[in-house]
């Protein structure tokens, strides 16, 4: 039933061509998967090496050996490039485009071509953003506030260029990927058979099609505001900065969905697979992802109690906050129920999803905190928020990311990577993430705030362990990259096709998969997780 | 609720800082109860799944049950965590009510954020006060203060009254709180606003009725003054003293010590000898001849400074050898 | 499949002059009745609406095409109305 | 007429398993993409919303200020080539591509009409010094007083504001005749491709993806023509 195609000949996806490009012109998901893991990989290196600095120089309250201006840059490149380079195409772009065809049982994406220029929209609006640095880099924090960003001298309109090239890769990866679940997917396998890292793919890629444009129109109308003068937030003509917030925490609230449900998705797939137990409650999860979506497009406004927007808004976006809380603490007890009279497993991607479940449990409890209104006046812009998105974010995020590299490690590259050092690089993360962050919450309760260069001489100490905590996760997730690294070129061969014993589809195939990805395709009969 | 606080405060240092005002109370307490609530469920559901991984490990148990779902159980923890949340935010919701009603005897205080500083504006009887930096209040008196900014965002926030509100340019935002304690307290910009977002601090200064009577009467006396000089003193500290120092060691922007009749280099003009003119011009328009070696960050305050607070300025600067 | 519905060329007639005559009443509507700003506003949205449906329906054969792809342009609606539902929020009661 | 460069594509590509499943997958492709067209001008419509809820007499002002003439034969001319286009469609999906080609010509004409039109508004309006941005803002208050309706005074027309509406104004018709412009070069694409006589009534994808894109344009004028122009 599967036409031959002329230029798949034998080997697997890496050795079947060879050249860079061959590469550079793949149409193959699964290529383009490692493409987007070099590039992903790096930026997550340059934005945390800016994290080291910004918590070096946040040693003493006097400045150690930045001026506020390079501190400003420093501070808006580390936001800029984590969140728009490393986070939100992470998940999605690398494991979602590896993971899905081989997990419904298809080919290829339903679109190749558009997912190669995906890629390219991320390096060309990367390279974009970079070019800032040689004018002067960009200090108006990553979220671009106007009227400062509109006057700021600073060369802000290449890095707002830059996001906006960047918003197209993550638009065409949401529509690629809701054709592909929609129309590819392997006989028998309906849509209640999916596994549930589809389900939040699915869900997050409703929110990339549907939230992305409005940022892309908000940073054209800023590009043009600073370049030919029109001044549509510029206070003078009455324009109001309050419709700039309005306009990117429409987008920029469900982008923070963007990132966390596909580390959801990653997460019921380890847990199930390594307490080898049917995961709990399939239905809910799956739902609540996209609830979850659903809802996340109406919660923006608890980014903006304090900044002149109307009380009555504000309350109607304090109780929506709070039923947005609800389908994610649902998923966090499914998993845990998951575990019950399971065989578990401490493998590295397992407790990489341990080290997911307990920081992000605590992230998930601390947006109580801010979703409180009365609460949130006192500590919005303080350094709680900055706890509190770290552990969503970081605790939540890449923690669910690095779980699943390791999880498809094996299947991705034919190679084992060294289980001891992933171990270590596990516990290491968890350890200095807590001694990292748990001080900026005790900082920020008393008011210390946000994006300070110097600040008062009160909160030394806790910025002092801040610092310490900083040095140890740096150095649990810079050796986790380095096993993943010498594992792909020097780890252990792997030619098993299921090793950790899943019953998902994609490790049904060999390893590592062949250019179409099966021989001939699975008819599915039962649902994912059948662990009998 | 206060034993609450304390009890948090021993356990886990989640001290909140000194509650300096009325209705501060309802903060903390809302505070203190999601934090019981967060630990309660936190420890729990962490004590939950470390049991399951050590009591189900594979080494333990090498065979899985099948149970796909459970109705009650998923019933119970969709209910309950809703229950609470949106309890949550509905007395989220009250207390914000509370903190938000503005008394009607209620004394006005006008606040401008400018790049840098905090400027405070008192009426008394029709005449007009500008503090910079330091906000004297009346203890147990309801205070209002209605906010803007002239140039960018900024957000006034004072930790011990737990009040916060952005001031945006071209629009009036307004905060009340009613200080019970004496003292000074720390005043933060909480909304980036540039350079020296960190060194924009000032002081609320908490004092008796009295106290604050015989301040506003000198200050307003000493408004008007008539010394050249004296008032260009004030017009300094309150818009350049930020930037500019009276020595001759560097802020931000040049040292004003010996400015007068001196020879000054310039990125993009050529060298001239500091006179009037020289001045007045790099205050309405400061890029038109920067000093060699200094960024380009000032702003210009035409339209900020009146021709009369310029020439004080000038008097003033003359004075400075 | 319901994708290969051929739209004769009398309906693609009809759905023009339709609309040409939407168009002639908000252009009547606007410019003749005055039924204070808020008034107008929403009668001219509300013929707009109509005239999209129309498009929508027939031109774009969303009448003969399956549910995912009503559902798909229903949502952009949808959520652009929800935008500016809660955009109102905030600068009414300011 | 160059005999088909390749045969009529009778063959889907390697991972469609059939020729109908890549239509479906193409439509729904070219759907979704909709959907983000819709947002993106959401987006400009919020903004248009909100400033005219709180500047209205400068919204009135500036809206009497245009020539709604001129927008309503834009909107004409948009209808006329939303049915040209939806009837090459049909025709396509009959086999009949010379027809196909033919109503296509007739769009790709409208097309240019709509920006020729446009071009007039344009420089009428940046003669009368209404162009917002660089410093080409020098706005006529006398033609706009003399345009505006009655029951609005200028004096609390505020020009600054004013700029404001121009700016909206600028940028959505702007962004509007732009993504006309991407339309007229999908349609050549696809004339070139009825040249070669491509389509069939089984493969017919790209002329209905072009269709959709165009209708949405036109969808986009239809709400954009009333709020400028007419109220």
């Amino acid at each position: 039933m599967s036409n031959t195609d002329t230029h798949s000949h034998g080997g697997n996806y890496i050795n079947c061509e060879k050249g860079l490009w061959s590469w550079l012109t793949t149409i193959d998901h699964k290529r383009i998967a490692l493409m987007y893991f070099i590039v992903i990989m790096a930026f997550f290196l340059i934005g945390g090496l800016f994290a080291v600095l910004l918590r070096l120089e946040l040693l003493t309250p006097e400045p150690l050996f930045m001026t506020g201006d390079a501190y400003n840059r420093v501070m808006t490149l580390h936001g800029s490039i984590m969140v728009f380079m490393v986070i939100i195409p992470g998940v999605p772009a690398l494991l979602g485009n590896f993971a899905l065809p081989l997990m419904i049982g298809a080919k290829d994406v339903a679109f190749p071509k558009l997912n190669l220029a995906s890629w390219y929209c991320l390096v060309i609006g990367a390279a974009i953003a970079v070019m800032s640095l040689f004018w002067g880099g960009v200090d108006t924090g990553w979220t671009f506030y106007t009227p400062y960003s509109g006057k700021s001298a600073d060369a802000v309109t290449f890095v707002v260029l830059g996001a906006f090239v960047m918003g197209f890769s993550s638009i065409l990866t949401g529509v690629n990927f809701i054709v592909t679940i929609h129309k590819l997917r392997a006989p028998g396998l309906t849509m209640m058979r999916l596994p549930l890292f589809i389900w939040s793919l699915y869900a997050t890629a409703i929110i990339q099609v549907i939230a992305t444009p409005v940022l892309g129109i908000t940073l054209l109308l800023l590009v043009f505001e600073r370049t030919f003068g029109i001044g549509i937030f510029d206070p003078v003509l009455g324009g109001d900065p309050v419709l700039f917030q309005h306009f990117f925490w429409f987008y920029s609230h469900p982008a923070v969905y963007i990132m966390i449900i596909p580390a959801m998705g990653i997460i019921s797939e380890v847990i199930a697979t390594f307490s080898q137990k049917t995961i709990f409650g399939y239905k809910a999860i799956a739902y609540s992802s996209l609830a979850i979506s659903a809802i996340s497009f109406l919660v923006w406004g608890h980014h903006m109690f304090v900044s002149g927007q109307s009380g009555f808004a504000g309350k109607v976006f304090s109780i929506l906050t709070m039923l947005v809380g609800v389908p994610t603490a649902i998923k966090l007890f499914n998993w845990v129920a998951t575990m019950y009279k399971g065989r578990v497993k401490l493998d590295t991607p397992m407790l990489y999803a341990i080290n997911f479940l307990s920081l992000f449990t605590i992230g998930g409890v601390t947006g109580l905190f801010l979703a409180a209104f009365a609460v949130d006046v006192h500590l919005h812009d303080t350094y709680f928020v900055v706890a509190h998105f770290h552990y969503t974010m970081l605790g939540g995020a890449l923690m669910g990311f690095f779980a699943g590299l390791f999880y498809w490690f094996p299947k991705m590259t034919g190679r084992y990577y060294n289980e001891f050092l992933g171990r270590v690089s596990a516990i290491m993360t968890f350890v200095g993430f807590n001694l990292t962050f748990i001080p900026q919450f005790i900082m920020g309760s008393q008011g210390m705030p946000r994006r300070y260069h110097t600040y008062d001489g009160v909160f030394a100490p806790y910025h002092m362990a801040s610092t310490f905590g900083s040095w140890i996760v740096a150095a649990g997730f810079i050796l986790a990259i380095y096993i993943m690294v010498r594992g792909m070129f020097k780890g252990k061969i792997c030619t098993e096709k299921n090793p950790w014993g899943s019953t998902t589809l994609e490790w049904t195939t060999d390893t590592p998969p062949i250019h179409e990805n099966f021989t001939e395709i699975p008819t599915v009969t039962g649902r994912p997780y059948e662990y009998r | 609720m206060r034993f609450l606080g304390d009890i948090l405060q021993m356990l886990f240092g989640f001290s909140l800082p000194e509650q300096a005002a009325e209705n501060v109370h309802l903060v903390d307490d809302l505070y203190n109860v999601i934090m019981l609530l967060s630990i309660v469920g936190f420890i729990g559901l962490m004590a939950v799944m470390t049991y399951f991984i050590i009591r189900y490990h594979r080494s333990v148990n090498n065979k899985s049950a099948y149970i796909p779902h459970n109705l009650t159980a998923e019933l119970i923890w969709t209910i309950i965590p809703t229950i609470i949340f949106v309890g949550i935010a509905i007395w989220g919701i009250i207390a914000f009510n509370k903190m938000e009603t503005v008394p009607s005897n209620a004394y006005k205080i006008n606040v401008t954020g400018k790049q840098w500083m905090w400027e405070f504006t008192y009426k008394r009887d029709n005449l007009e006060v500008n503090v910079a930096d330091v906000m004297y209040v009346p203890v147990n008196v309801p205070v209002v203060l209605e906010m803007t900014a002239t140039d960018v965002l900024h957000s006034f926030y004072v930790p011990s009254f737990r009040i916060k509100r952005d001031t945006v340019p071209g629009m009036k935002t307004r905060v009340n709180f009613t200080a019970t304690k004496k003292g000074d307290f720390k005043i933060f910009c909480t909304e980036f606003c540039g350079t020296a977002h960190s060194k924009m601090r000032g002081i609320v200064r908490v004092v008796s009725q009295e106290r604050f009577d015989q301040w506003l009467n000198r200050e307003v006396k000493e408004a008007n003054i008539s010394d050249p000089v004296e008032l260009g003193l004030r017009v300094y500290s309150r818009n350049c003293a930020t930037c500019h120092s009276t020595g001759t060691n560097t802020i931000i922007g040049p040292g004003l010590q010996g400015l007068w009749g001196s020879e000054r280099a310039f990125e993009n003009a050529d060298k001239l000898v500091a006179d009037a003119e020289y001045i007045r011009e790099s205050i309405i328009s400061p890029n038109t001849k920067i000093v060699k070696g200094y960024p380009a960050k000032m702003n210009s305050f035409a339209g900020l400074l009146t021709e009369k607070e310029i020439d004080h300025i000038i008097e003033f600067i003359k004075t400075l050898k | 499949m319901a994708g290969h519905h051929i739209v004769p060329l009398k309906t693609n007639i009809i759905t023009l002059l339709s609309l040409v005559v939407l168009t002639a009443v908000t252009v009547l509507t606007a410019k003749f009745i005055h039924l204070g700003d808020w008034g107008n506003l929403l009668l001219a949205m509300f013929i707009a609406c109509c005239k999209a449906t129309i498009v929508f329906g027939w031109f774009m054969h969303l009448k003969y095409e399956g549910l995912m792809n009503r559902t798909i342009a229903l949502c952009g609606g949808a959520f652009l109305f929800l935008f500016i539902l809660f955009a109102y929020l905030d600068i009414f009661f300011r | 007429m160059s005999t088909a460069s390749y045969d009529k594509k009778t063959q889907a590509a390697h991972h469609f398993d059939s020729l109908e499943q890549q239509h479906e997958a193409s439509k729904q492709g070219v759907w979704l993409f909709m959907a983000t067209e819709i947002m993106m001008f959401g987006g400009l419509f919020v903004g248009y919303f909100i400033y005219r809820f709180m500047y209205h007499d400068m919204y009135i002002a500036g809206g009497d200020s245009l020539n709604w003439k001129l927008g309503a034969l834009n909107t004409l001319v948009l209808l006329l080539s939303s049915f040209t286009m939806a009837q090459a469609v049909t025709e396509t999906m009959k086999g009949e591509n010379k027809k196909a080609l033919k109503l296509i010509y007739i769009t790709v004409a409208c097309a240019f009409a709509f920006m020729v039109v446009k071009y007039f508004e344009y420089t009428a309006k940046i003669h009368h010094g209404m162009f917002p941005g660089f410093d080409l803002w020098k706005p006529d208050m006398a033609y706009i007083a003399e345009h505006l309706r009655s029951g609005f005074s200028i004096d609390n027309v505020d020009p600054a504001n004013l700029r404001l509406f121009f700016v909206l104004y600028f940028v959505m018709t702007g962004l509007h005749g732009l993504h006309i412009i991407i339309g007229i070069g999908l349609m050549f694409w696809i004339i070139k491709r009825l040249k070669n006589d491509e389509f069939s009534p089984k493969y017919y994808t790209a002329v209905e993806g072009v269709g959709l894109y165009w209708h949405i344009v036109d969808i986009i004028w239809i709400f954009l023509f009333p709020l400028m122009y007419l109220i």
